[in-house]
């Protein structure tokens, strides 16, 4: 099963990767779109399928098109962009921070204890419906909370990008 | 009335409510603010009356309300009136609402005026009902502080001087009492009054103060003893009192201030501040520190004679007219005084009815003095505003154009003269009376007083109202007929106590034996 | 998929595992793939047969016997075209847009039960994953029209993409009520939970409403007939494909037309009661009988497709917009609403008359409401 | 009787309230204000007479008591009183017949004066407290209405106000009998303290009948209480009958209205003295006998006695007709003392309601010469008055030789007895008291001579006869003084008081007569028989006794004396304590105040200026500039930012690495 | 499905450095974003991972991805909508021309 894994992960580093380095925006959005896929696909593999649909669903459908829309909105004038300017010193250092931190987290995960824990039993059916259960009684809180967040998102949102026009 | 409502509280915060009432009326409304502020004061008076038809003399204290405010200094709101205070409450709910009609005409800064008077009063009526130190202690420094303004901004001449020299020997007196009640709670745990009085009497007090002694001695490793500990406590509350009364060597502030303040301010620091030092000796002193007093008496008499020998002296020599009256005040407090030193002056029950008889006497001449020295400064007033000068040498012949006037002033002068007939008269009569027994020699010589008495006053009134008219004066119109109003109600009080003390007394006289017989 | 995996154990349990599994999952994908190939290629001369029906032509009948042929001809015809890749164009996006249009659209169909135990996989958030999917499909159109660098192409492109985006809400507004009703996500559940005579959620009010709203969308979704923008060939030639030429133009078709199909699918499962139909539960050849059921309900919802193209006009983009967020956005929410008030109700009869009142008010209130917006009169700027 | 003494306070209430009333009415209501005064006056008379009726009918000496409570303190209670006995109700018709009299005077002097109602007022006023003293049972009631006493005479004296001498002669006699009052004063005291009640009888335990008790006490210097206690209330009644200590504001009262110097200054305030020492005469006597006297009596009669020749001396000198009147009341009064010091009790109250009479009557006399002469007070600016002004002068004449002891009027009667008791007591009194009764028979005739004989040495409009208010008083109580002589044996049983027989009669009564005859034949000598020419020559005595005269007509210099020494003493004194005030009291409190400004001073310049503010600002700069600083860092850059947090979180992984 | 635990951590963890990288290097402000989406993925990722591995019943685990995934939904909604109107103000979406909070 770890082949499965091993695949998936490689298709989203590498979607990552790209994601960072790439010139040309669209393609990064690109890659960025593979790299929801892949995280799509490892939350299919740890079962948690509700949640992989609900990430296609919202990364790939909605904010993969925000970046498109974005992109669109900004991109003509400035040009072909290049993906590493010439940051000389700053570009290595941010570069040279990511690298050491990564290093650090795995030296850590390895020392820690819980490496080699092993998954519990399969799980059974019907989580979605423990999830809507879920939702609506312990969690209900957090999701009034999030309904409200993401109306004033919404409304900010169009609030900012709206008030130029009136302005000019 | 039910019986139950609050008096003491209704009168005391009346005229607070009265001050707030008269800060928030606009700036333009000032026959509001007057109107205001003498309704506030009237109505407390009002309800004084209502308290003394209702006043048991031999119910001890009445009207008491106890509320506890800050439990953990065991510190209470309590409140309550006997025979001492009653007679004071309505002395204040009367001359204060007179002061205030004095100044019907004042035009510059009418609201601050009105404000600080009725401040003024709360004070006055806090301190002769509070019966808890703590905030007997506030209004005592609340009574202070608006006479302080209205001597500073609406004074004469050298005012700032009058005022702040009143203001800060008043609170340095003040600040050794409360030093000492600091020590007498932390030896004893409570600041009533009452109950410090019960203490003293059968004998705890000291008790207390030994044990406190005892280990402030053992923690910190001095070793005080234990009666001049209380001597000190004593002499510290005693100072505080007699700078307020004011005593001989402690009274350089009264002229001054006098001198400078405005009519009413003057009418109310001679008729109710001063009470306030007398009735703190009747209140505090001699109940809770009667050994003391006991042990000093011929020392406090000798001050009290000072205060009326050499207070007449020089009252004698002075040529400003207010200072004159303000002199007067000290000598008629030295009478107080020297009824209130008598009782302590021999123990046991045997002089029994003398010392009541000069405790009554101190009493009455409080209330007396209170009325006869609040028509003269409000005379001096009323020639004041005519005429701005206090000079008496200025003056001459008054009564050939002012009539009235000079009948007012008369009886007013022969009130406070002492003539029989008169208020004054009953007062010292009874100081004597009770004295002479007890303190023979300084009795007698007190009486020179009485003669020197007479003869500044009869020099006053010969100088101001008879003689030949000074030309300068020949415009001045008599009294109006508020300053009339204000002398007559004066007036009446003076030929009602005069002729018939009785209701003054009766309600004094079972205070006073139990005073007494602390002795 | 583990049926099938269970199934090849049980026929050659020598078979080792991965082969056993690899198996287990190619199997049901090359089906899928087959079926609804055939499907798509018959579903090509079925529209251009009654398009000509419609428009009183005959349509066509040269190739094969009724013109059956028709579509393998125009199948060959795109292959051997030459594949013209305009050169400001961005190559990779340009390549890639076919190929993002086609995935989506199949792999929905791996959640549609066919016929009674045949389903691809029956992932217990079927009906969730049909939808996340289909909005995937956005970003092939807006890749498309962004990468053949194209005026015309990029304005159908955003016309496209707000089509769909303001589609997909009301559409899965409309699908939650059938998940109220059926209590679960996945399809094959869906499908059961309508069994008996009236079981049908078409045949509820709400059914009714939410199947006419997941329909409307369901033809945006797909940019067909009234709302057509993206390619309106009137207007901007033809919308984000116009670069698009020989095998990528077929994928092109071949995705819009499966995506219709599966759509279709989809609504049947939900609405129609899927492979329901009066002999599905026969022993032996119950499986063989749903899966008519279900064919003939899709052919059904194909046929009002093709005819809703063929007659209604198109519509205008603000008035497309409008008329999804002001009128069927607020239905659905009101359908919810009466579903729920349908579930509390104490009986049936209540409950029906409940829900069909509210629903009858609340179309009446924003049709009322939406008269000033939706088809007034088109002003002419430069014209008279 | 005892219903009687019931009515008694209404004889001093009538005339209070009198007083009440006029004092609201306005200045020109004069008539209305007269009248109230006089009826009031004539009510009480009649009330008075009916009182002294009541006690005629007992033989032995009655009396009747009635008390009542003032108010309570302590655990007892203050009470004052009313008598009617005998002495009482003498004195109070005089003071009402005589009083009466003077009023009617008076509306006649005072006619043409403004303050015409006023002046009533004060007189009623004054009525009252001499009647409320003559009744009182109680001595503080007594005392009371004699220091009210005093205030009427006062106001009297000084009713014109507007002469400088007026304001200071009130002034001075209100301090000069309260001095005297003081005394009292203190003699109260005492006799409240000791005799545990003020009341004078009250059934038993009343002051006077503790008299004997407080004989064996031990008073002050030695004396017994009760002598002690005399002695105190003997100087009250110096002060206020002008004894000789005491006497220097009597002569200065003359600035009052002539009535008022008559009401008050011969009949009734200055009599007050004498009543009070009668009142409390058990006081006084108690304790000694007629052979060894009491120290208080021994005083008094010395006291008495001296008076009466020290006055009698100035009164020669004098030029102003009112002023030698007064001396001749000082000595007069002496007498009276001196009587009442030689044991006769009798003789001194006799002595003292027929000098109320003729004393009044020439008082009102020299009142009406005043007006008829348009106010000439000065005797050497009269002369001749006989013809122009006949009924004063016949009246006057009456009063002259009842006051010079011609035997068929009253004043020899009295002095005769008085004399008489003198010589019992002591001879050498005897001998000073003949030769100042000479002295009175001297000085009274010269008055007549330069009054009334010779020719009018005044200004330019003659003396005119004065209208019958004025003159009919005079010739009432002219009647009086002739008939009231004979009434004094009764009087002695009237008082109840059994005198033993004296022995010496007739050598005193015959030495007397021949005294006052001499002293008649002296004057007509001297002034007689050539009377002053004009106004500026010198008097005939003055030419004999030269420096002795001034000296008498200055009064021995009695005024400067006391002006020379207390009354500087008390202003100096005054001066010391106001100085003292100033200077030393106030001057410690402004040292402290300065020292305090001074510790302030330094303690804000050293604690302040280095200490504090060097550190504080120094260390505000520093802060200031690390601010500086750490602003930089803030680019603006978010990523600068990001990457300063990652370097951040690294550092402190790499620290809990190591740990 | 015997991946142990700890190769998903890395796997999170490496993913999360890309996407800093990504954000500290990236000069274009859109970059920034979609690198803040990775990272925002990474962590969710982990959320998702505990869950499944010590999750012993409880739904906790998916619940907080589920929470996380709508805010970093709205966070980059939010986010690009201020670069728009950052855009139009500067006419370029460069990080370091965004310098007007300077200190």
């Amino acid at each position: 099963m770890n082949i499965v894994f091993l695949t998936l992960s490689a298709i989203m580093v590498l979607g990552a990767v790209l994601a960072v380095t790439l010139r040309n925006l669209v393609h990064c959005l690109l890659a960025l779109v593979v790299f929801f896929l892949g995280i799509a696909g490892h939350f299919f593999l740890l079962k948690a399928d509700f949640l992989g649909a609900a990430q296609i669903l919202i990364y790939i459908g909605a904010v993969a098109v925000l970046i498109l829309f974005a992109i669109m909105l900004t991109r003509n004038i400035s040009g072909t962009e290049g993906g590493r300017s010439s940051l000389g010193g700053a570009w290595w250092l941010g570069v040279g921070l990511a690298s050491s931190l990564a290093g650090m987290m795995c030296v850590f995960v390895r020392r820690s204890e819980l490496v080699t824990k092993l998954p519990y039993g399969a799980t059974e059916e019907g989580v979605v419906k423990e999830i809507g259960k879920l939702l609506v009684t312990d969690w209900v809180v957090p999701l009034e909370i999030m309904a409200v967040l993401l109306t004033a998102a919404l409304i900010g949102a169009v609030v900012i990008a709206l008030e130029e026009e009136k302005k000019r | 009335m039910k019986p139950g409502l609050p008096y003491l509280s209704l009168i005391t915060f009346l005229p607070l409510a009265g001050s707030l009432v008269v800060l928030l009326l606009p700036k333009t409304q000032e026959r509001a603010m007057k109107v205001a502020a003498l309704g506030a004061s009237v109505a407390s008076l009002l309800l004084t009356f209502c308290a003394w038809t209702r006043f048991v003399p031999s119910a001890g204290m009445m009207f008491v309300e106890r509320h506890s405010w800050i439990t953990a200094l065991h510190v209470d709101y309590y409140v309550g009136v006997d025979g001492l205070s009653i007679a004071m409450v309505f002395l204040t709910a009367l001359v204060t609402p007179l002061a205030m009609l004095a100044h019907w005409k004042l035009k510059d800064n009418v609201k601050l005026f009105f404000f600080l008077f009725l401040l003024l009063q709360t004070g006055m009526f806090g301190v002769f009902t509070a019966l808890n130190f703590f905030h007997w202690f506030i209004y005592w420094e609340l009574g202070l502080i608006p006479m302080f303004f209205l001597i500073k901004i609406w004074g004469h001449e050298n005012r700032t001087y009058a005022s702040f020299k009143f203001f800060i020997y008043t609170l340095a007196g003040s600040i050794g009492m409360l030093v000492a009640f600091g020590f007498l709670w932390m030896a004893t745990g409570t600041f009533d009054f009452v109950e410090l009085r019960s203490l003293a009497a059968n004998g705890d007090l000291a008790k207390k103060i030994a044990v406190f002694v005892g280990d402030v001695n053992g923690r910190f490793g001095w070793h005080w003893n234990v009666t001049t500990f209380t001597s000190v406590l004593f002499w510290a509350t005693l100072v505080g009192f007699a700078i307020k009364v004011p005593i001989w060597p402690f009274h350089t502030w009264l002229p001054d201030a006098h001198t400078q303040a405005p009519t009413g301010g003057s009418m109310v620091l001679a008729a109710i501040l001063l009470k306030m030092g007398v009735y703190g000796f009747l209140r505090v002193v001699l109940p809770i520190f009667p050994s003391q007093v006991a042990a000093h008496v011929d020392i406090l008499l000798l001050l009290a004679l000072a205060s009326i020998v050499l207070g007449a002296f020089a009252a004698l020599a002075q040529t400003d007219f207010k200072r004159l009256v303000a002199y007067s005040s000290v000598n008629h407090m030295g009478y107080a005084m020297l009824g209130i030193f008598a009782t302590a002056a021999t123990a046991g029950p045997e002089m029994l009815n003398e010392k009541a008889a000069a405790l009554n006497g101190a009493v009455l001449q409080m209330f007396n003095h209170g009325i006869s020295s609040a028509a003269l400064f409000f005379m001096v007033g009323v020639i004041y505003d005519r005429t701005h000068t206090r000079a008496l040498a200025e003056y001459g012949g008054l009564r050939k154009i002012m009539p009235i006037y000079a009948g007012v002033l008369g009886i007013t002068m022969f009130s406070s003269l002492g003539l029989p007939g008169l208020n004054g008269f009953v007062g010292e009569f009874l100081i004597f009376k009770g004295a002479f027994p007890v303190v023979t020699t300084v009795t007698v010589v007190a009486t020179i007083g009485l003669v020197v008495t007479a003869v500044f006053l009869l020099q006053m009134m010969q100088k101001v109202c008879f003689g030949p008219l000074n030309e300068k004066w020949q415009w001045l119109p008599d009294m109006t007929a508020c300053e009339l109003f204000i002398g007559a109600v004066l007036m009446l009080f003076m030929f009602l106590i005069g002729i018939y003390p009785a209701p003054l007394l009766d309600a004094a006289n079972d205070a006073v034996l139990a005073l007494v017989r602390l002795f | 998929m583990d049926a099938i995996y269970q199934l090849i154990h049980d026929y050659c349990p020598t078979m080792p595992d991965w082969l056993a599994l690899a198996l287990a999952i190619l199997l049901p994908i090359a089906i899928v793939m087959g079926v609804f190939l055939t499907v798509f290629a018959l579903l090509t001369w079925v529209e251009r047969k009654a398009l000509g029906r419609i428009q009183n032509r005959r349509g066509p009948n040269r190739v094969g016997p009724v013109g059956l042929f028709q579509p393998i001809a125009d199948g060959l015809k795109l292959l051997t075209k030459e594949d013209i890749v305009p050169n400001a164009a961005d190559k990779v996006v340009h390549f890639l847009a076919p190929v993002l249009v086609v995935v989506p659209a199949f792999m929905v169909l791996a959640v549609v039960p066919v016929a009674k135990g045949f389903i691809a996989v029956d992932l217990n958030i079927g009906v969730l994953f049909a939808l996340a999917v289909s909005t995937a499909s956005v970003l092939a159109l807006f890749m498309a029209g962004w990468a053949s660098h194209n005026k015309f192409s990029l304005l159908g492109a955003m016309r496209g993409v707000a089509q769909v985006v303001s589609y997909e809400v009301p559409m899965v507004l409309a699908a939650v009520v059938v998940l109220m009703a059926s209590g679960s996500l996945s399809s094959v559940s869906i499908v059961e939970a309508q069994r008996g005579l009236t079981g049908w959620f078409v045949c509820k009010p709400w059914g009714l409403v939410g199947f006419v709203i997941f329909q409307l969308c369901a033809m945006a979704e797909v940019a067909r007939t009234p709302f057509d923008l993206p390619e309106a060939e009137s207007e901007i030639v033809a919308g984000y494909h116009t670069e698009y030429s020989g095998f990528k133009f077929a994928l092109f078709q071949m995705g819009e037309y499966v995506a219709a199909i599966t759509m279709g699918g989809i609504t049947v499962t939900m609405f129609l009661g899927g492979y329901l139909g009066p002999g599905c539960d026969l022993p032996k050849f119950g499986w063989l009988i749903s899966a008519c059921w279900f064919f003939a309900k899709l052919g059904i919802i194909v046929v009002i497709n093709i005819w809703a193209r063929g007659t209604w006009p198109r519509v205008r983009v603000d008035q497309l917009l409008g008329f999804a967020w002001k009128l069927l956005l607020p239905l659905s929410l009101v359908n919810i609403v009466a579903m729920a008030v349908w579930h509390f109700a104490p009986n049936k009869l209540v409950g029906w008359v409940e829900s069909a009142v509210l629903l009858a008010v609340a179309i009446v209130a924003l049709v009322k409401i939406n008269a000033g917006q939706t088809f007034e009169k088109r002003s002419y700027r430069f014209t008279s | 009787m005892n219903e009687l003494v019931k009515q008694q306070w209404l004889i001093p209430f009538l005339p209070l309230v009198a007083a009440a009333v006029q004092s609201l009415l306005p200045r020109k209501a004069r008539k209305l204000s007269a009248g109230i005064c006089l009826t009031a006056m004539g009510a009480s008379c009649v009330l008075a007479l009916r009182a002294f009726v009541g006690t005629l009918g007992h033989h032995e000496a009655e009396r009747a008591v009635w008390n009542f409570v003032w108010f309570d303190y302590g655990t007892t209670r203050l009470q004052l009183g009313f008598i009617l006995d005998p002495m009482t109700a003498a004195m109070a018709l005089m003071v009402t017949f005589v009083g009466f009299w003077i009023f009617v005077n008076a509306t006649g002097y005072m006619s043409d004066d403004e303050n015409f109602t006023r002046f009533f007022c004060f007189l009623s006023l004054f009525a009252a407290a001499m009647l409320g003293l003559v009744v009182a049972n109680n001595l503080l009631m007594l005392f009371m209405c004699w220091e009210l006493v005093g205030l009427c005479s006062y106001l009297l004296i000084g009713f014109w106000y507007f002469k400088p001498s007026a304001a200071t002669a009130m002034k001075k006699a209100f301090i000069t009998t309260r001095i005297g009052d003081v005394g009292f004063f203190l003699g109260i005291l005492m006799l409240s303290w000791q005799a545990g009640t003020l009341n004078l009888y009250d059934g038993g335990n009343g002051a006077l009948e503790q008299a004997g008790k407080l004989a064996g006490l031990h008073g002050w210097f030695g004396w017994s209480m009760a002598t002690t206690i005399a002695v105190l209330l003997f100087i009250g009644a110096m002060g206020k009958s002008a004894q000789f200590p005491l006497h220097v504001w009597l002569p200065d009262a003359m600035e009052g209205p002539t009535p008022v110097s008559a009401l008050i200054h011969a009949a009734t305030m200055v009599a007050a003295g004498v009543f009070m020492v009668g009142r409390m005469f058990a006081l006084f006597t108690a304790g000694g006998s007629a052979e060894h006297p009491t120290f208080a009596m021994d005083m008094v009669l010395w006291v008495g006695c001296f008076t009466a020749l020290f006055s009698a001396t100035i009164a020669v000198g004098q030029f102003d007709i009112k002023r030698a009147l007064a001396y001749s009341t000082c000595s007069q009064l002496g007498f009276m003392m001196m009587a009442l010091g030689a044991g006769g009790l009798v003789p001194g109250q006799f002595h003292l309601l027929t000098h109320a009479f003729f004393k009044a009557l020439l008082f009102l006399g020299s009142g009406c010469v005043i007006i008829g002469t348009h106010h000439e007070q000065d005797m050497r600016k009269m002369g001749g008055l006989r013809k122009y002004m006949p009924i004063t002068f016949w009246c006057y004449l009456i009063g002259m030789l009842a006051l010079a002891g011609v035997p068929p009027f009253a004043g020899f009667f009295s002095k005769d007895e008085v004399l008489l008791v003198t010589f019992q007591r002591s001879k050498v009194a005897w001998g000073l008291a003949t030769f100042a009764a000479f002295l009175t028979a001297f000085y009274m005739t010269r008055q007549m001579f330069m009054v009334f004989a010779g020719k009018w040495r005044g200004g330019h409009h003659e003396p005119h006869e004065v209208r019958w208010n004025m003159w009919l008083p005079i010739a009432v109580l002219s009647v009086f003084a002739i008939g009231l002589g004979f009434f004094g044996g009764k009087y002695e049983h009237y008082l109840g008081v059994h005198e033993e027989e004296l022995h010496g009669k007739s050598l005193v009564m015959g030495l007397s007569v021949a005294v006052g005859a001499a002293g008649i034949l002296l004057g007509w000598l001297m002034y007689g028989r050539k009377t002053m020419a004009h106004a500026e020559e010198p008097d005939p005595l003055e030419v004999k006794l030269g420096a002795l005269f001034t000296c008498l007509n200055r009064k021995w210099y009695v005024d400067e004396f006391y002006d020379a020494t207390i009354i500087r003493a008390t202003m100096l004194l005054g001066e010391f304590w106001r100085v003292f005030d100033n200077r030393v009291i106030d001057g410690i409190l402004h040292g402290i105040a300065w020292t305090a400004w001074g510790v302030s001073q330094v303690v804000r310049w050293v604690g302040d200026e280095f200490v504090i503010n060097g550190g504080f600002d120094a260390g505000c700069e520093g802060v200031r500039l690390t601010g500086r600083e750490f602003a930089k860092l803030q680019t603006g850059r978010i990523q600068g930012y990001l990457r300063i947090l990652c370097l951040g979180a690294v550092i402190l992984l790499v620290i809990w690495y190591l740990k | 499905m015997s991946v142990p635990l700890g190769y998903y951590l890395m796997l999170g963890g490496v993913l999360f450095c890309i996407g800093l990288c990504g954000a500290l290097t990236r000069k274009n402000a859109i970059a920034v974003l979609m690198s803040i989406e990775i990272m925002f993925n990474a962590a969710i990722l982990n959320f998702v991972v505990f869950w499944y591995y010590l999750h012993n019943g409880a739904l906790t685990g998916q619940m907080f991805a589920l929470f996380a995934i709508a805010v970093a939904a709205a966070e980059s909604a939010v986010g690009l909508a201020l670069v728009i109107s950052v855009y139009r103000h500067y006419r370029s979406v460069d990080v370091d021309e965004m310098k007007a909070l300077k200190g």
